[in-house]
């Protein structure tokens, strides 16, 4: 028997792609994701580099220099305690930046997992990491954050732990519904049929399905993440002076608002468009990772 | 539908329970001693010895949270160390000036959020939908406290149209109430409205790419007809969830726009507490705002269910 | 129809905010920088607390501008010879807004149950009196346990506060959410966190000069958000500006500032000998913290951080107190004689230390100034910012090395000095012990007139300063602001805001 | 001959839990007492209304669910018994094919990682180029072609997207094909083309199809015997030609009076059916139709009928078919005209579809 006896379907128009390239073409084409890739790409060159890039030492003080307004001579102009504004923003995206990524890293890396196996499994094991979640979920998660850093001692580290593990509710109750969704699906069903195990369903046929609204998430949470770094520096739970983060920079520009309007300025754009370059990174890997949206 | 309430209602229970022991554990990890941070200058170690036997501070931790939950059980939230008030009267104190913060920033989120989300999901890749996108992003990326400062140096000092800080009851004179108030709501409901607006697009563009729209669309609705009544009931499904799971942003975020604006609820109370190691506020405070965060949480899967009643099996 | 209640929301917020300029009787709102505590003078703990205290509870005693004991619920005192016995005579019709009248009884009341309540924090201020007699109606005797010279000091401040017998035995530990004093005004009501408010009393003894018939007091933390509410009309007087907002205050014209050096100090407490992160070349040897201290400049560190308005010092009172010891001056930054003393301890390479701040954006500029001073000669300051609770316990349990703490002051030096000083005490968290000093302390707490007791305090700065466990580093201002409206208030050094005499224009 | 599938006495019941401890306090009783048989090559339609068990009798027998009570013999070998690992080795030879298309293909994998997916899991063509080359073949098998191995299905139309499952059902040559409703969402000139492909690829591999239905026509076309079910039991079986010459149960009478057509143009006939379909919750006793039943007799209420062969092979649930009239009488009215009529439009799809195909 030939193909010739069997009914051809009508071809559509043929596309030699691959997903990944389908997807970067896609991106591409927002110009909304490449501003915030460029800008989100520039801050960690910026991060990365900052030794070779900052003019001073971010930490030195200089007593003739205390909060000097932006000159040639410090773009940014200097602080309380006579510290290069500019050097200070530069080096302050290590510490923010990592807070946003290492952060919301760790609530996915446990958050997304236990999701998985929560609306996957059901049963008691659903239960039970339900009302974990909840619990978890009902206590603010500032006043979480601040137990939890206290607990585990000032530093940027543990800042970011506690900020991650806090997060990680939110990412187990998203995954788990999304998964739930997912899982009375016929792909899912067909998938079984075909005779994949339990872990490469959850894995391959779930997971990829469940992407986009986590990304969503995910993207708002590095936003959150950078901000509760501040708020955690703030109560002296962050980055441990004299070392900068844009956190903390801002909290202790706060007093000087009036008569020293730059310091609190700069970190404060820093922040806002490093957490905007994220949104729109989000926002653009969505569209373009989800075959459904043109 | 009965079935499901009851036993959605008694889900709590475990909830709270495990809530309890959350806060109660997290709290002995703080470090500091609550006796000494009460005493603050006046160190005397006798006089801490009395105030840790007054406040069983001595006693081992399951013994602390078996009387904690005792006098829980028998209504009793206990007392302030720092204030010898009792915690109901401060919850009764506090809770309806987050609850009417919290209604206000809502009502701003909502009346922000959703009418934005729906117009840049129908406008999309217009310039409606830039403007609402950026207007959301700059909500999410502006820290809350940043701009409630920022808010208090125009509105208050340069232009002197509100108060800077403080709070007046509605029941004493509710336009002083609003003026106090109207700030601190937009600050907190910013955020959320950006979120809820983030969160309406993306559920309307995928509910309008759905066959069912399609179809509506195929048999000659009008558009409007289309969005508002086919998409939109179906994209504020995911909505309602995470406006509900909001609301625990919302305290969050009132944790420090409280502290901003000198609003004396819940949020200003608890980290008050937290870092007065002012054990039973804690307690009693997170307990109570957990409780209703559970509540919200469980309306919220009521009406979602009563959105999409195929859910109810 | 959203943005119509929101604009009507505005307008409603615009109306409101010009209602409040006017109002009928003469209401003096003061912005408090924490929220007090229980307004129990006996149970109260906080610096905030007695702010609020001099508005509502009258003393036996106050002090004035120059620190001199004068009378306020008493008429005068009488010390016997062997100071043993302290008689003081109370100032006749004086009422309790509840109606009682303080009389002998009512003020043994008092000072008993300072001395015997649980929990007490007065106990220990006044612990050297053994009993307290009633001589006449109005004439009170305290018996002693051995002399006491900072007792009547004692009496201006909380222990020395009178309350009404009737309602303290009535409301138990909760008197304080209600208190009933002899004080200028009457408390009215209290929102935790939100406001206290209190209003003229008419039976009191000095209403003559109450010029204000209500006082609100409004916590508000944020420095910031407090001078602007003070600049928006929002307050009439905020205390604790900062020292970097005086410049914004001063050249605002509807505003004044008010300021007196402070009876409290900061310093870096050092760990001598509190477990084992006191065994280092640091805690052992005085000569590496003298080079500490000589690699420090007080009057940068004051420049830099406070635009040279606070007061550098390097005792436990300031340069102004009539005990400040001359003799021993604020030494100056010797960078070269601080790596000489080092190396003479055999100290080489830097020395790491950590250094713990409790949080707060002052505390943590001083912190990083300092450590970028001490770098100069050799230190490694590691910065632990730690929240104020934490660090107590810390604190106390020796976990540091340096230690960034202020206190807030006593007007009699023992107050500033004992209880950090001396073997054992509860404040001495760096654990030094000498028992020269210790007798010195116990000499001057038995002296009653000044000259004597500087003379002992002298042995204590001779023995304390190079060797001891503190490094004083400057006393903070009272900044008090106020609006052009408040005329006639007084600033004393203590701190604390007097409304008697206060008028509002 | 060993029958290729042996299904005996198989029922599932959902347990219905009420209250917070999540108590059982009932059962919805969806298959209740299956039996049949199915040979090599053979192809069974199970018919019914929605909700009367059949898409539950087909993952059943593949064991998507787990069954409460039964056997399923499949070559001999009880698959209940089965463990997990065997049970996923054994899906080499049974497969589904689902209704809806646009639901049933993961929309995150191209076609290519779907169809070398099985292919991987079985072992079935090791390497790379392998797999490739095999995926083209299955393309080609369907009539796709082997470039669209690298698109996503949402780059498909429905017709194409249920030849990709059909590809993917077929990729680890099975002997069975559990087709729940493969052609009910396509359009009828689609369903034609669709049934085609599934008649011949079955006569290319000697596949056994269980096909489920509630459209007679469709299943007409294609099957060579029907089951009938109703509220989880079957109620007739017969070879398609005599179930369609001469329905004996009242309820497949009814059935056959009332096609469903899917055409939007042509109003939906009301069923002769009176009442609705009872709960299968409570289902009614003595026989399960007696509720709606046109010749309802006294037994009816408290007897269940047992499914009895004729021994042509022609078995009924109702030991009362005799005494009733022909079939032809009873829905000569609206009926037979309708269904004639939409078969010869069926008719003339296939035709059609397989003359553009030459």
């Amino acid at each position: 028997m030939t193909a010739a006896t069997l009914p051809t379907a009508v071809p559509a128009e043929s596309q030699e792609e691959n997903p990944w390239a389908r997807a970067w073409r896609r991106l591409r084409r927002r110009k909304g994701a490449m501003v915030g890739l460029a800008v989100v790409a520039l801050f960690v060159l910026l991060a990365v580099f900052a030794p070779l890039v900052a003019p001073y030492d971010p930490t030195a003080t200089s007593w003739s220099a205390v909060r000097k307004a932006p000159s040639w001579a410090h773009w940014m102009g200097t602080d309380e305690v006579g510290r290069d504004v500019l050097s200070r923003v530069l080096y302050g995206a290590r510490a923010s930046l990592s807070a946003g990524l290492v952060s919301v890293g760790i609530a996915l890396g446990i958050g997304v997992p236990l999701g998985l196996l929560a609306g996957y499994a059901g049963g008691w094991i659903d239960s039970v990491l339900s009302r974990i979640v909840d619990a978890m979920l009902a206590v603010p998660f500032l006043i979480l954050a601040i137990a939890l850093a206290a607990f585990l001692g000032p530093s940027l580290t543990n800042a970011m732990i506690a900020i991650g593990v806090t997060a990680t509710p939110i990412f187990v109750r998203l995954t788990r519904g999304q998964t739930i969704a997912a899982k009375v699906e016929d792909y899912v069903e067909a998938a079984r049929a075909v005779g994949n195990p339990h872990w490469r369903i959850a894995l391959r046929h779930v997971l990829p399905n469940i992407v986009p609204p986590l990304l969503v998430q995910a993207s708002l949470a590095i936003a959150g993440a950078i901000i509760a770094e501040a708020a955690l520096s703030f109560l002296g739970l962050g980055q441990q002076p004299p070392a900068p983060s844009w956190g903390s920079m801002l909290n202790s520009a706060q007093r000087f608002l009036a008569n020293a309007p730059w310091m609190a300025f700069w970190p404060g754009f820093a922040i806002f468009f490093a957490v905007l370059s994220f949104n729109l990174l989000g926002d653009g890997l969505r569209d373009a990772l989800d075959p459904r949206h043109r | 539908m009965l079935a499901f309430l009851t036993q959605r209602v008694l889900q709590i229970i475990p909830t709270l329970i495990l809530v309890s022991m959350l806060i109660f554990g997290l709290q002995q990890l703080l470090p500091g001693d609550p006796a000494l941070i009460m005493a603050g200058e006046e160190r005397d170690p006798q006089v801490l010895e009395e105030i840790r036997e007054q406040y069983r501070l001595n006693e081992p931790i399951p013994i602390q949270y078996l009387y904690w939950m005792k006098g829980v059980l028998s209504g009793n939230l206990g007392e302030s160390m720092r204030l010898k008030s009792s915690v109901a009267s401060l919850v009764a104190e506090k809770l309806p000036v987050t609850l009417q913060l919290a209604g206000m920033a809502i009502l701003v989120a909502l009346g922000i959020g959703i009418p934005a989300g729906i117009v840049s999901a129908v406008k999309k890749d217009t310039a409606w939908d830039y403007g609402a996108n950026i207007f959301a992003l700059w909500g999410i990326s502006t820290p809350n406290f940043w701009l409630g400062i920022l808010m208090i140096f125009l509105f208050s000092v340069t232009l002197g149209w509100l108060p800077a800080s403080g709070y007046v009851r509605l029941g004493e004179d509710w336009r002083a109430s609003l003026a106090t108030t109207v700030m601190p709501a937009f600050v907190l409901g910013n955020a959320i409205a950006a979120i809820l607006m983030r969160h309406t697009r993306s559920a309307m563009l995928q509910a309008m790419s759905a066959d069912y729209v399609r179809t509506a669309r195929a048999k000659g609705l009008y558009e409007r007809r289309v969005v508002l009544k086919h998409a939109l009931r179906n994209a504020m499904t995911p909505v309602i969830t995470l406006g509900a799971l909001e609301f625990g942003t919302l305290l969050s975020g009132a944790v420090l726009t409280e502290q901003i604006f000198t609003i004396p609820g819940f949020g200003k109370l608890i980290v008050d507490a937290v870092f007065n190691r002012d054990y039973a506020v804690v307690q009693g405070v997170v307990l109570v705002t957990a409780t209703t965060y559970i509540v919200l949480n469980l309306l919220a899967d009521i009406a979602y269910v009563l959105v999409n009643p195929r859910l109810r099996g | 129809m959203r943005k119509t209640i929101g604009v009507a929301a505005l307008a409603l917020a615009l109306t409101a905010g010009l209602a409040c300029g006017a109002s009928a009787q003469s209401h003096l709102r003061i912005g408090l920088a924490e929220d007090p505590d229980v307004l129990d003078p006996t149970l109260a703990r906080t610096y905030v607390g007695r702010i609020v205290f001099s508005s509502i509870c009258d003393k036996l005693f106050d002090i004035d501008e120059k620190l001199s004991i004068v009378p306020q619920l008493a008429l005068g005192h009488e010390t016997s010879a062997d100071g043993r016995t302290v008689t003081i005579k109370l100032r006749p019709n004086v009422k309790f807004h509840d109606g009682e009248a303080l009389t002998a009884e009512a003020a043994k009341y008092s000072l008993d149950r300072h001395l015997t309540m649980k929990g007490s924090f007065r106990r220990p201020e006044i612990a050297s009196v053994d009993s307290v007699e009633v001589v006449d109606p109005l004439t009170i005797k305290l018996n002693l346990k051995a002399p006491f010279s900072p007792l009547l000091a004692q009496l201006t401040d909380r222990a020395g506060m009178m309350v009404s017998p009737k309602a303290a035995e009535a409301a138990g530990d909760k008197f304080g959410l209600k208190p009933v004093c002899a004080g200028p005004f009457k408390f009215v009501e209290r929102v935790q966190q939100d406001r206290i408010v209190v209003e003229k009393f008419a039976d009191y003894w000095n209403k003559d000069n109450v010029f204000v018939d209500k006082v609100t007091f409004l916590p508000i933390v944020d420095s910031t958000v407090r001078l602007a509410n003070l600049r928006s009309g929002g307050l009439d007087m905020i205390e604790r500006v900062l020292a970097t907002d005086i410049k914004t205050v001063r050249d605002s014209p509807k505003l004044k500032l008010i300021s007196a050096v402070e009876l409290g100090y900061f310093g870096i407490t050092m760990n001598l000998n509190n477990g084992p992160k006191a065994n280092t070349p640091f805690g052992k040897d005085a000569r590496v913290r003298r080079a500490f201290e000589l690699s420090l400049d007080r009057d940068a560190i004051n420049q830099v951080v406070f635009n040279g308005e606070f007061v550098p010092g390097n005792q436990w009172i300031n340069p102004t107190n009539p005990y400040y010891q001359q003799a021993f001056p604020i030494p100056k930054r010797d960078i070269a004689k601080a790596k000489a003393l080092l190396k003479e301890a055999g100290v080489s390479g830097p020395l790491t230390l950590d250094f713990m701040v409790p949080n707060g954006p002052e505390t943590r500029a001083v912190a990083e100034v300092v450590q970028s001073m001490a770098a100069e000669a050799g230190f490694d300051l590691k910065i632990r910012v730690t929240e104020f609770a934490t660090s107590l316990k810390q604190a106390e349990d020796g976990e540091f090395q340096l230690f960034l703490i202020g206190w807030s002051g006593r007007s009699d030096p023992d107050g500033n000095s004992f209880a950090f000083q001396t073997c054992g005490a509860p404040q001495n968290n760096g654990k030094f012990c000498d028992k020269e000093v210790d007798a010195a302390h116990a000499e001057a707490r038995a002296k009653s007139n000044l000259a004597d007791r500087k003379k002992a305090y002298e042995t204590v700065a001779a023995r304390f300063l190079p060797n001891g466990t503190v490094v004083y580093l400057y006393h903070r201002r009272v900044l008090v602001a106020l609006s052009d409206k408040v005329d006639g208030y007084k600033q004393m050094p203590d701190g604390l805001i007097r409304v008697v005499g206060v008028k509002l224009k | 001959m060993t029958a290729l599938l042996a299904v005996r006495d198989l029922a599932k019941h959902f347990p219905v839990r009420r209250g917070a401890f999540g108590l059982v306090s009932g059962h919805v009783r969806a298959v209740d007492g299956v039996d049949f048989d199915l040979a090599a090559g053979e192809t069974l339609a199970i018919v019914g209304e929605s909700g009367c068990g059949k898409s539950t009798v087909g993952r059943l027998v593949l064991r998507l669910i787990e069954p409460s009570v039964g056997s399923v013999r499949f070559e001999g070998e009880d698959l209940l018994a089965l463990s997990d690992g065997d049970m996923r080795a054994r899906r080499q030879h049974m497969q589904v094919i689902f209704q809806d298309p646009y639901a049933s293909l993961n929309p995150r994998m191209t076609v290519g990682a779907m169809l070398g997916e099985p292919l991987m899991l079985h072992g079935l063509a090791k390497g790379e180029a392998a797999r490739r080359a095999r995926t083209a073949e299955l393309l080609d098998l369907v009539g796709l072609r082997p470039d669209h191995a690298r698109r996503y299905p949402h780059e498909f139309s429905g017709g194409q997207r249920q030849r990709l499952a059909i590809a993917r059902a077929l990729a680890v040559e099975p002997r069975l094909i559990v087709a729940d409703e493969p052609v009910s969402a396509l359009d009828v000139s689609i369903q034609a083309q669709v049934i085609n492909l599934m008649r011949a690829l079955q006569r290319r591999f000697g596949l056994a199809y269980i096909f489920i239905s509630h459209d007679l026509a469709v299943v007409k076309h294609i099957a060579d015997r029907i089951a009938v079910m109703y509220l989880g039991k079957i109620v007739e079986t017969a070879t398609t030609e005599e179930l369609f010459r001469q329905p004996r149960h009242p309820y497949t009478r009814a059935l056959l009076a009332a096609v469903p057509v899917p055409d939007p143009t042509v109003q939906r006939e009301r069923a002769l059916l009176e009442g609705d379909l009872p709960s299968a919750m409570a289902p009614p006793p003595g026989c399960r139709f007696h509720t709606r039943c046109p010749f309802l007799r006294d037994g009816c209420r408290s007897d269940v009928p047992a499914l009895a062969d004729d021994g042509t092979g022609h078995a009924t649930a109702c030991p009362w078919w005799r005494e009733f009239p022909p079939a032809p009488t009873l829905a000569a009215a609206r009926g037979p005209d309708r269904d004639r009529a939409r078969l010869e439009r069926l008719q003339a799809a296939f035709v059609s579809a397989q003359r553009e195909a030459t």
